[in-house]
């Protein structure tokens, strides 16, 4: 299966339906085994128990990112080589990247509140991610702002690839404020390296994660180009109403080859 | 294994993320049984599409 | 029907002015309609036939003279009774065909009951549950025509009814109205085309 | 009754479908919170001290900034015509409108206020009382919002104009929106007298909006 063969939807469609139920199983085993190991984990000597909440924290905070590079290229692929599923690629994966970031943002300030005492500190990591999450939400209301998809297409493509650029800027400038206003005072997970017995379970949270993404996305798609397929039907049955209202001959004729 | 101290922000943050997960997939399954029913109903009432390549849209 | 049951309806100005953006569009102008009429107004671009609906209508104020309805509901005004079909459809695109129908139906007092059939008679019975944004400009317009049947009004004020509809739209109007006027109720239309009907015509703005 | 309650679910409907601008305005409401701790700095203190006068302004901004198409959507298609001539007094139809816009726009606003008195540090006391005054107080922002709106429709022109109006008649609701949750959370005054007044400058516009409004639209039409 090359690009050029996704092209078609249908054949995108056929695809998804064999990959969907292998892609859900591996998810669901690796999740299995992910969370089992996380269980296991040891506490942290200086955070506790707490530290799990690391396992689901940064798989979540890495997908916001990940699925903003995602749409992305999808955005790349509306603008550059119009390909035909970009755009449902783009949109699909905005909803899913926006949970991702709101688990993200949620657990985050879950596990700055026993760390921090307060469950949000304008700490320069959730704030960026506060704003990526806002980014998605602004995406959405875009997406469903218009009602001619192909036509928000452009629109959304373009405000990707915008925030895209932008993103590392707020990143950078929300950095700068952060250390201009309260130096360092914020103590983040140890700066040194993890240890093993944390980093696998990680690991493995961060790809059954990924693979949950993906799962969920190739679903997503599916449901979008069947939506576009009702809309672009029902265009062609409001139309045929003219036909059928001319004569009741035309509109049974038109009902028989239909049924054929 | 024990949580320690703040035993319910761990769980809270494991139980929202199960949530998220479980109300996108609800969603993902309900958007879909949505789209194919009305799917099926144009396609009762005769309107198809004219590549002819209905049969492909059940799978 | 409340049309045929009814006393006889009879429309008149007398002295009609009409003023708009300060500049007089027409002055003196003296009409008058009975029920199972149509009246075509008649006249150039700008002479002022929308002017003369929309007074009707109560949606201008008249700089002069008065207008009169004689035999209606003396309970409500001329324009409650009156429904005017203006150059916009006041349709919502995000709303089905029968949910806009249904809220002009709750809204203006019409029967609900009424709107399927309605919806048959301008032929867009199948579009029911499409959203009035996929419709084309023509079947707009037959949802309009579906709204003037499903809010039974006496006086049916009609500006250009007949643009964008087809030639089958236009014969299926031309009974609707022919129906309207047996019941006892009356047809004002600016209009530059034909009507279809036996009218009267009213020509405004006759100087050149 | 049935009329207005049709008219009501109506501009439900169509601010909750493709296209509609419900939840733009949570949306907006949010980014301009946000936006405020870059401005002040992240000094906790400071902003929970800032809270309530952050929140009212947001939401000021967010519910009137989606305002000024309540009336002239309606113009635009045609359909404000169809509502002057029927029945139903053009004052109520104002006010039914207005209504819908508060529930579709106004509400989620409220909704909102905990997550962001969150982001903003302020306690359960404070958060609550914000809440309360802001729902209290918004169907005054949207009733005399709406007087602007309609004479958006009466000057052909919306947007920023239509805020330049607007916003100092809003002054007085911002004060004792304000004056009342920081009585909440400071003292020295009782949350009650503020309150009151901000309920009853509510009461007042829920008065005069639609009659101003249906006015300025009488006028507006042509």
């Amino acid at each position: 299966m090359t690009l050029i063969d996704l092209a078609n939807p249908t054949r995108f469609l056929a695809l998804t339906a064999r990959l969907l139920p292998w892609l859900a199983a591996a998810t669901v085993i690796l999740l299995a085994i992910g969370l089992y190991q996380s269980a296991l984990a040891p506490d942290d000597y200086q955070q506790g128990a707490t530290v799990k909440i690391m396992f689901i924290h940064v798989p979540n905070a890495w997908l916001s990112m990940f699925v903003w590079g995602v749409m992305s290229i999808a955005s790349l692929g509306t603008l550059v080589w119009r390909h035909p599923l970009a755009d449902v690629a783009a949109k699909a994966a905005a909803p899913i990247g926006a949970s991702f970031t709101f688990l993200a943002l949620l657990t985050g300030s879950l596990w700055g509140r026993p760390m921090w005492g307060t469950y949000w500190e304008w700490d320069a990591r959730l704030t960026s991610v506060l704003i990526l999450f806002l980014m998605y939400l602004g995406l959405m209301a875009l997406w469903r702002a218009v009602d001619d998809p192909s036509r928000a297409a452009r629109a959304a493509a373009v405000l990707t690839l915008v925030g895209a650029i932008n993103l590392p800027i707020i990143k950078f400038s929300v950095d700068w404020w952060n250390t201009l206003h309260q130096p360092a005072s914020v103590m983040r997970m140890g700066g040194s390296t993890l240890d093993k017995s944390f980093l696998i379970p990680l690991l493995v949270m961060a790809i059954a994660f990924t693979l949950l993404f993906v799962t969920l996305h190739l679903a997503a798609m599916r449901n979008e180009i069947l939506r576009r397929r009702v809309r672009s039907l029902q265009m062609m049955q409001a139309s045929r109403v003219a036909f059928s209202s001319a004569g009741p001959r035309e509109g049974s004729a038109s009902n028989e080859v239909g049924a054929a | 294994m024990s949580l320690g101290p703040y035993a319910s922000f761990i769980v809270t943050s494991y139980a929202a993320a199960a949530l998220v997960v479980v109300i996108l997939i609800f969603w993902i399954v309900l958007d879909h049984r949505n789209q194919t029913r009305r799917l099926r109903e144009l396609d009762r009432s005769g309107i198809t599409r004219r590549s002819g390549r209905g049969a492909m849209d059940a799978s | 029907m409340s049309g045929s049951n009814q006393g006889k309806l009879q429309l008149s100005g007398r002295g009609v002015a009409c003023v708009r953006g300060g500049r007089e569009v027409f002055s003196g102008l003296d009409f008058a309609a009975v029920s199972g009429e149509a009246v075509a107004v008649t006249g150039r671009n700008g002479s002022g036939k929308t002017s003369l609906l929309r007074l009707i209508a109560g949606l201008l104020i008249p700089a002069g003279g008065t207008i009169i309805l004689d035999g209606g509901d003396a309970e409500m005004t001329l324009p409650e009774q009156c429904h005017y079909l203006g150059h916009r459809d006041a349709l919502k695109p995000a709303l089905s065909v029968k949910e806009n129908l249904a809220f002009w139906a709750d809204f203006l007092g019409g029967e609900r009951g009424d709107a399927a059939a309605s919806l048959t008679a301008v032929g867009l019975d199948h579009a029911t549950h499409l959203p009035a944004a996929f419709l084309s400009a023509g079947q707009r317009r037959r949802l309009s025509l579906a709204r003037l049947l499903t809010i039974r009004r006496r006086i049916w004020l009609l500006d250009e009814p007949t643009t964008a509809l087809d030639v089958a739209g236009q014969d299926m109007f031309g009974g609707l109205m022919r129906e309207h006027l047996a019941r006892g109720g009356m047809i004002i239309a600016a209009t530059h085309a034909p009507l279809g009907i036996d009218s009267r015509e009213l020509r405004i703005g006759g100087a050149v | 009754m049935t009329a207005l309650a049709a008219l009501i679910r109506r501009d439900i409907r169509i601010a909750l479908r493709v296209g509609g601008g419900a939840l733009i305005g949570v949306l907006f409401f949010l980014t301009v919170v946000v936006l405020m701790p870059f401005a002040v700095g992240p000094d906790l203190a400071l902003l929970s001290r800032l809270g309530p006068a952050i929140l009212w302004l947001g939401a000021l901004l967010a519910s009137l900034l989606t305002l000024d198409r309540l009336f002239m959507a309606d113009h635009e298609d045609g359909s404000l015509d169809l509502i002057t001539m029927s029945r139903t007094p053009l004052e109520l139809a104002c006010a039914a409108k207005a209504l819908a816009h508060w529930l579709a726009a106004g509400l989620p606003l409220i909704v909102a206020t905990p997550v962001l008195g969150l982001l903003l540090n302020l306690d359960m006391v404070a958060t609550g009382a914000v809440a309360l005054t802001l729902l209290a107080g918004t169907p005054a922002l949207t009733f005399t919002g709406m007087i602007g709106a309609g004479l958006a429709v009466t000057l052909h022109r919306g947007g920023l104009l239509m805020a330049v109006l607007v916003l100092p008649l809003s002054i007085p609701v911002l004060i004792f929106g304000v004056a009342a949750s920081q009585a909440a959370i400071v003292g020295p005054m009782t949350f009650g007298a503020p309150f009151s007044i901000l309920c009853a400058l509510s009461l007042v516009s829920l008065v005069v909006g639609p009659f101003a409004a249906a006015a300025s639209l009488r006028h507006g039409l042509d």
